[in-house]
């Protein structure tokens, strides 16, 4: 970001202004003729830019789309292990920053030195304070072993014991439902559609990990999970052996790490930048004619927002 | 802001004081903010990853002489060096190749500016671009990576060669360094035009830039999130591409192709642009059709994204998505039509000199033609079932990639060399060495047509297992690789004059060629910020107003010649 | 607070270039925002079945636009600005679109249960962990 | 036009002869893939002729001498007209090309009803070739005059199955079925020189080391030749001897149960033939008669008298009439085997199952030797 900025031309550049007078804008980089034209490219830059975050991201969330699609159980059943109340106040924490960037940059566009420093130290704070919720939601999970991939599925030990092994023998209980042998050959390979009668039987959000798990499995989880231990976290510990447990329950975890934390990333990046802006607006870089900068901190720092607000609802509330 | 009066000719005065000499040092050099310096840089690294990929090829050439085992290369070692060769090909030097090399150093010239939009997020490209190359060599280190440049999981997610996870990341890393170039284009060409420079004054090769740097914003950080993906699939097993994970590896190919497909034309459009300068320059005329030609390179911009699929017509993609991808496949033929149909009609009545740029440019013509229509037996569903991952499809997009992309950006190089040397190369040679190149191409690729329509799959280290085949084979492949060593014997050559012009090179005038556009308006090499004045512009493919001059040696552009700049100027016939 | 946008106390209340956007708008947006996000998370306590997904993502998008608006100055900004973030916006859409209805189409061929990675990693560390074994016509 | 292609692309007789452009056609869709090629084919030359053609006469007839431009008359600029022309012809013949192509597609894609199905396995780097009468070949053997339809899964990474003298190619994908299908009417037969003539099978789909020996031989066999081909084939377990069967054959066929039945008690699709649910391996539930099914306790159906006289009677049952007698708790799932599993493949199976105890959880044979 550092460098979309075209303030600031190093060593000798200005020796070769030619005859533009730009000992009027000290801010003005020789290849640019008016503060406007410097102004209008560095926004036009960071669009382009934020364009190439929204794809970088878009990726991602075309990737969420079709697991959701493929494996709505999962879905559903996963996110209850998630926090909405943490994932709430973190959307209003990062809101609220958006809040004060956006007044930073009302202030630095009227040359208002104090409020503009005072808004810039508060959307610090508000980053630090999302990083510090987030590092907790992150731990408590780490804790239940809520992990991606291969560690998903070891068990919590504890006292040298696997928690919830007990519970496994319910598991087999059970009823069964009907299962053809899910034979693909009932597909019409050019529309890719199940001919209407061979088509599996198996209601798939019904699928257990014992391949047949009864149908209203996502609330047998709730029971189980709250009302017959009565206690979250000992559910949350011992998913492996949670018989309701959908097929391919570690790659919702897998992509919620991804994503949150490709976000939390660009977080973390945003720091920096506010923090270098507000150094050089205490030093009093910023006034009413050249502001650039805060404005496309700014806009990076609301698409951090905007970004974020989409992977709230899709991580926390649907279910 | 003073303009010069517009009817006098630029001063094109070699000067002492120009942006080779304008500093000195190599800290002058790999800091710099100057387009043209960073320009030089990505040139002369695109070359060297050209050489390399290069030896590669002639490696793996090599071996396909004989059909069988060889002791001294294994089968691991083969796949190890055409995925190397695809890879470097691909993502050092083809990419980079036109827009950040060339591209770099024409564009703000030709357009009357004085540099890119962010100077400094040109260089951070560059630096980008060393850093990924870095990261390839390290995993060269890390024992390299055999998945083909396509990286199709579970594959690559479960290699045992561990060099994939480095080159995925220095893909990642070379993906920004394409969109921060990408970023400086698009802004300055909205930006940066100075007065009189409307976005129907710009040389083709500037409508082709902004094409493409459209193509790098939207496409690229789709593959950079895909390779994170795969790197973060293979040690972590989140299960996304990987099936051992629950993953989809059909899901890997849609992304991996949404970005490049969308690549391949960020490596031809480019092409076609530095095509159409050539053509027009050297003919001497007018280009036909300037609209059309415009608008045609954002047209493959726009559908290059909506036919990706057509390189996964066998992979289980369902019918319904082969017959969508297939349908607009076909609708990204039509722009490049349009362009080939306009080069050809340019040159009707013009006034040709066949330099050795012209005559890239005409082996570009020959070669294009027959690696796009080759795409046409690809984009059709019932051929392509035939002809997928087989020599067919290397054979297309060697012709379309080295016979057209890169053989463009060699035409371009030989365009503007005088430009960024201010030395003339030898003609003599320069047209040896592209007779040679071009013989040695269509004998090493060609032959792959009929392979592969014969039936031999890509990728392949040993074809004596087929028989009845492996006779066949064995006559096409020693054709094959024999032009493949004549084709390297002409870029050697090239290489040799090109350097020794460095040396012994006549000076070059500022205009050489007889072109118009703004570039042949400043000296050779060109001072440090371009134009003392911002230039006025004319219509920059009206040759009428070239005349040879002989005391420079060149070129000049009389400008009082020209009604838009002097309304005195003597009227002409066929000219509105 | 409402009239700062009409106060013009001087030149250097002006800025050069760019828009000014006034306090009030700010801070309305902000609020509407965490109102939405209160609703969005009380709905999602409610279970209305399908509608759940559609009217999280329809706040969530009512949010963005809300936040690209006027946090991000869109509303007053050059057009082609504007272009580049709906048609970024538009490419994703595209990318999900094919995808989608690519494995939409093809899913009935997927062999579904524990994946084999799956398989070994439970079959290792927790044995007595259920497994949902791939429903594999044929070997 | 059409049938003088198609002649051109059809002349070749099975017997290794091909075109310059393509090899022989030995399915019944090739001849239209080639005949989508020839006429693309000819599309390229019409046009590159005329390109390059064109090119060369400006270049010689408009060649500039010496260093003066010379500029000729009527040179246009533009030519909307023109420009429309060479926009709208393309436009038509790729419109052409693509309804071929996706004519021929259609068929390609749409296996008959009545297909002869074949299982395809493949994996780094072999091919399993399974028929629907429990034979097993690794090279594909298919009858002629019949649609052929491959069933395809990947042990491990992509493959991809590719047969040129059919113009068929699928790739065989990881943790799902691809299908293709083809029909050849004629017979290899030999060739001149006396060898066995077939057709090459390649994978084309990179899968690492040994991607280019991952090929295979297709033999056509008429249908007389065929049928024998398949029983000989499928009868591999007459060939060894009784005592030997159950460790020698039992895994192999377990391997077609295994998808349903653990071996280790696991809850899967059928009951487990390990101990579960706190009754016995199967063998000793079913001779105590302890598993219930349909409500009943087996020792109700065996016995002298009953409707099975031994254990044997009904777990060859339960193979052959599966639906007949559903255990409890399972909802009637399985599959009949009846005309893949004979007599002896029972006993194979249920030799196997008395066994149990010398195979690991996977069914492979623990020791080296079973114990005598
Ligand atoms: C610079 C790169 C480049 C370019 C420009 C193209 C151009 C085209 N490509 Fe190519 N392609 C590749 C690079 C490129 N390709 C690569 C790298 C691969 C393989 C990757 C891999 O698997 O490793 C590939 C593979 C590939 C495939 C997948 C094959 C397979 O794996 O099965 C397909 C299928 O549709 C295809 C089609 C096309 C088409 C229709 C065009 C069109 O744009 C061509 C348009 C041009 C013309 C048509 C010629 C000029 C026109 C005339 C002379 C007028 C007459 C025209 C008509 C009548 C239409 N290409
Ligand atoms: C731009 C891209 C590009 C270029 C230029 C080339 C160039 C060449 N390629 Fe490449 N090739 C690919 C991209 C490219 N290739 C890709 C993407 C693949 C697929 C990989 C995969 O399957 O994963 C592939 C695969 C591929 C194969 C198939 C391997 C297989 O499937 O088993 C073969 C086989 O013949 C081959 C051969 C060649 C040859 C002989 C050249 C020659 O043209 C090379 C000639 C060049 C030289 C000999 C270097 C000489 C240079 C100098 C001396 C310095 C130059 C300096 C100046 C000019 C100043 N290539
Ligand atoms: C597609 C799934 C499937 C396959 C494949 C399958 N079975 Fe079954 N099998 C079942 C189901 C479901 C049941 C329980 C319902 C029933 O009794 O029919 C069952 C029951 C049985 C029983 C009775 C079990 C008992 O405890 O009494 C036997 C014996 C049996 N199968 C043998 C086999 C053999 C041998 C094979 C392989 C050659 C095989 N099965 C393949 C699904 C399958
Ligand atoms: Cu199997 Cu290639
Ligand atoms: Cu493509």
């Amino acid at each position: 970001m550092t460098a979309i900025d075209s303030h600031s031309t190093p060593h000798d550049d200005h020796a070769h202004d030619g005859g533009h007078g730009h000992s009027e804008y000290p801010f003005l980089a020789h290849h640019f003729e008016t503060p406007a034209q410097q102004f209008d490219s560095g926004k036009l830059g960071m669009w382009v830019f934020l364009a190439t975050e929204v794809l970088f991201f878009g990726a991602l969330f075309a990737m969420y789309t079709l697991m959701r699609a493929k494996e709505p159980e999962v879905f559903s059943f996963a996110s209850n292990y998630l926090d909405t109340i943490m994932g709430g106040i973190n959307t209003c924490v990062l809101i609220l920053s958006s809040l004060t960037m956006a007044l930073a940059v009302h202030f630095a566009q009227r040359s208002k030195k104090g409020p503009l420093v005072v808004c810039l130290l508060l959307t610090f704070l508000g980053a630090c304070g999302f990083l510090v919720i987030k590092y907790f939601e992150y731990t408590h999970k780490f804790d239940a072993n809520l992990k991606w991939g291969p560690a998903f599925y070891q068990p919590v030990v504890e006292n040298g014991k696997p928690l919830g092994a007990p519970e496994a023998a319910l598991v087999t209980e059970s009823t069964p439902a009907a299962a053809t042998a899910g034979s693909p050959l009932t597909v019409n390979p050019l529309i890719g559609k199940p001919l209407p009668a061979e088509a599996s039987s198996i209601k798939r959000a019904a699928m257990g990990p014992s391949g047949l798990a009864s149908e209203d499995a996502m609330h047998a989880h709730d029971a189980h999970g709250h009302a017959a231990t009565g206690d979250h976290d000992l559910a949350m510990k011992t998913h492996v052996y949670n018989a309701q447990m959908p097929v391919n329950t570690h790659r919702f975890f897998g992509i919620y790490y991804c994503m949150t934390g490709l976000h939390g990333i660009h977080v973390v990046i945003g720091m920096f930048l506010i923090g270098w802006i507000t150094l050089r607006s205490i030093r009093g870089d910023f006034n009413s004619k050249y502001y650039t900068p805060v404005d496309l901190v700014g806009l990076y720092w609301h698409i951090v927002d905007l970004i974020w607000i989409f992977l709230f609802p899709l991580f926390y509330l649907i279910h | 802001m003073t303009t010069l009066d517009a009817t006098r000719p630029l001063d094109t005065r070699p000067s002492a004081d120009n942006y080779l000499t304008h500093s000195r040092g190599v800290l002058s050099w790999i800091l710099t903010l100057d387009h043209k310096r960073i320009g030089v840089m990505y040139l002369v690294s695109v070359l060297a990853s050209f050489l390399l990929g290069g030896v590669f090829a002639l490696l793996v050439r090599t071996k396909l002489l004989f059909p069988g085992e060889v002791s001294w290369m294994s089968a691991e070692a083969y796949n190890h060096f055409f995925t190397l060769h695809g890879a470097v090909m691909v993502f050092l030097v083809i990419i980079p190749s036109i827009p950040a090399a060339l591209g770099n150093f024409v564009l703000p010239i030709m357009l009357g500016a004085k540099d890119v939009a962010f100077p400094r997020l040109n260089l951070a490209s560059y630096w980008l671009w060393l850093l990924g190359a870095t990261c390839v060599v390290l995993s060269l280190l890390m024992g390299s990576f055999d998945t083909g440049w396509t990286f199709y999981t579970p594959y690559s997610t479960t290699t045992r060669f561990g060099g994939v996870v480095p080159v995925v990341t220095g893909a990642f890393i070379l993906g920004f360094s394409s969109i921060f170039t990408g970023m400086n284009f698009i802004v300055t060409v909205h930006k940066l035009r100075p007065p009189g420079m409307t976005w129907f004054r710009m040389p083709l090769f500037l409508w082709a830039l902004y094409s493409t740097a459209l193509i790098q914003i939207l496409a690229t950080p789709v593959l950079a999130i895909t390779l994170s993906l795969l790197a973060v699939e293979r040690i972590f097993h989140i299960g996304i591409f990987d099936p051992a994970w629950g993953g989809d590896p059909v899901l890997f190919q849609h992304f991996f192709w949404f970005y490049s497909h969308p690549a391949v034309y960020i490596m031809i459009v480019p092409g076609m642009g530095i095509i159409s300068e050539i053509i027009s320059v050297h003919a001497h005329r007018h280009i036909f059709g300037y609209r059309f030609i415009a608008f045609s390179s954002i047209a493959i911009a726009f559908f290059s994204f909506l036919v990706w699929g057509h390189h996964m017509y066998t992979s289980g993609q369902s019918g319904l998505m082969n017959v969508v991808f297939s349908a607009i496949t076909f609708s990204v033929a039509i722009p490049s039509a349009i362009k080939v149909f306009n080069w050809l009609a340019t040159l009707y009545k013009g006034s040709i000199s066949l330099t050795t740029p012209m005559l890239y440019a005409l082996a570009f013509l020959f070669l294009f033609t027959i690696g796009g229509l080759t795409g046409l037996y690809l984009g059709t569903l019932n051929t392509d079932i035939h002809l997928h991952d087989t020599y067919f499809v290397v054979a297309h997009f060697h012709y379309v990639m080295m016979g057209s992309a890169l053989i463009a950006m060699i035409g371009g190089m030989h365009h503007w060399w005088p430009k960024m040397t201010g030395r003339m190369y030898s003609e003599f040679w320069g047209r040896i060495g592209c007779t040679l190149v071009f013989i040695g191409f269509n004998l090493t690729f060609f032959t792959q047509f009929m392979l592969g329509s014969q039936g031999m799959p890509r990728r392949y280290y040993s074809y004596d297992q087929l028989p009845g085949m492996a006779e066949a084979f064995k006559t096409y492949h020693h054709i094959s690789t024999g032009g493949s060593y004549i084709m390297a014997l002409g870029f050697v050559i090239t290489a040799i004059y090109l350097i020794h012009s460095l040396y012994r090179g006549k000076p070059a005038p500022a205009n050489p060629w007889g072109g118009r556009s703004l570039e042949w308006q400043c000296p050779s090499p060109p001072p440090h910020d371009n134009f003392k004045v911002t230039p006025r512009v004319g219509d920059c493919y009206d040759f009428s107003v070239v005349r040879w001059d002989e005391a420079s040696n060149g070129y000049i552009v009389d400008r009082s010649l020209d009604p838009e700049l002097n309304p005195n100027a003597p009227k002409r016939k066929g000219h509105h | 607070m409402s009239n700062h946008s009409h106060a013009h106390a001087g030149a250097d209340e002006h800025p050069l270039v760019g828009h000014l956007v006034p306090l009030w708008i700010l801070f309305a947006t902000a609020t509407v925002l965490l109102v939405l996000t209160i609703i969005t998370v009380a709905v999602r306590y409610v279970d209305l079945g399908e509608a759940n997904i559609y009217i999280a993502i329809g706040i969530a998008g009512v949010k963005a636009t809300l936040v690209g608006l006027y946090f991000m100055h869109l509303k007053w900004d050059r057009p082609f600005n504007q272009l580049t973030l709906v048609g970024s916006i538009a490419f994703v859409v595209l990318l999900i679109w094919f995808t989608m209805l690519d494995s939409k189409q093809y899913e009935p061929q997927l062999i579904r249960g524990n994946p084999t990675g799956v398989q070994t990693e439970l079959g290792q560390k927790a044995p007595d962990a259920p497994i949902a074994k791939q429903n594999q016509l044929i070997r | 036009m059409h049938a003088l292609l198609n002649s051109l692309a059809t002349a070749a007789p099975a017997s290794g002869h091909t075109s310059f452009w393509l090899p022989r056609s030995g399915s019944t869709t090739a001849p239209n893939v080639d005949f989508m090629f020839m006429a693309i084919t000819y599309v390229c030359y019409f046009f590159f002729v005329l390109v390059v053609v064109l090119m060369v006469a400006f270049v010689v007839r408009y060649r500039q001498k010496g260093t003066k431009l010379e500029f000729h008359e009527g040179a246009s600029e533009h030519n909307t007209p023109l420009e429309v022309t060479w926009t709208v012809i393309p436009v038509i013949i790729v419109v052409a090309i693509f309804f071929g192509g996706f004519k021929g597609y259609l068929t390609l894609a749409t296996p008959p009803a009545n297909a002869y199905q074949i299982d395809v396995v493949a994996k780094q780097w072999s091919w399993t070739f399974k028929y629907p009468n429990g034979a097993i070949s690794d090279d594909l053997v298919v009858p002629a005059g019949r649609p052929v339809k491959l069933v395809m899964r990947s042990d491990d990474v992509l493959h991809s199955l590719y047969i040129p003298d059919f113009r068929v190619k699928k790739d065989v994908v990881p943790a799902r079925y691809n299908v293709l299908w083809f029909q050849s009417d004629t017979p290899t037969g030999k060739r001149a020189d006396g060898t066995d003539d077939f057709h090459n099978l390649f994978c084309t789909e990179y899968c690492g080391k040994d991607h280019s020996r991952m090929n295979r031989k297709v033999i056509v066999k008429g249908e007389a030749d065929f049928a024998m081909w398949e029983k000989d084939q499928a009868e591999w377990l007459i060939k060894i001897p009784k005592d030997e069967l159950y460790f020698k054959a039992g895994p192999i066929l377990y391997a077609r149960c295994s998808s349903c039945h653990t071996l280790d008690g696991t809850p899967s699709t059928g009951p487990s033939w390990g101990p579960y649910n706190g009754l016995p391996a199967i063998w000793e539930r079913t001779e105590k008669g302890l598993t219930k099914v349909n409500g009943k306790p087996l020792s109700e159906l065996i016995g002298p008298g009953k409707e099975f006289e031994h254990a044997k009677g009904y777990i060859a049952n339960s193979i052959l009439q599966p639906n007949k007698h559903i255990v409890d708790g399972f909802a009637p799932g399985m599959p009949t085997f009846q005309g893949q599993l004979d007599d002896l493949g029972i006993d194979a199976l249920v030799g196997f199952m008395q066994h149990l105890n010398e195979f690991d959880s996977k069914g492979k044979l623990k020791a080296a030797q079973p114990a005598k």
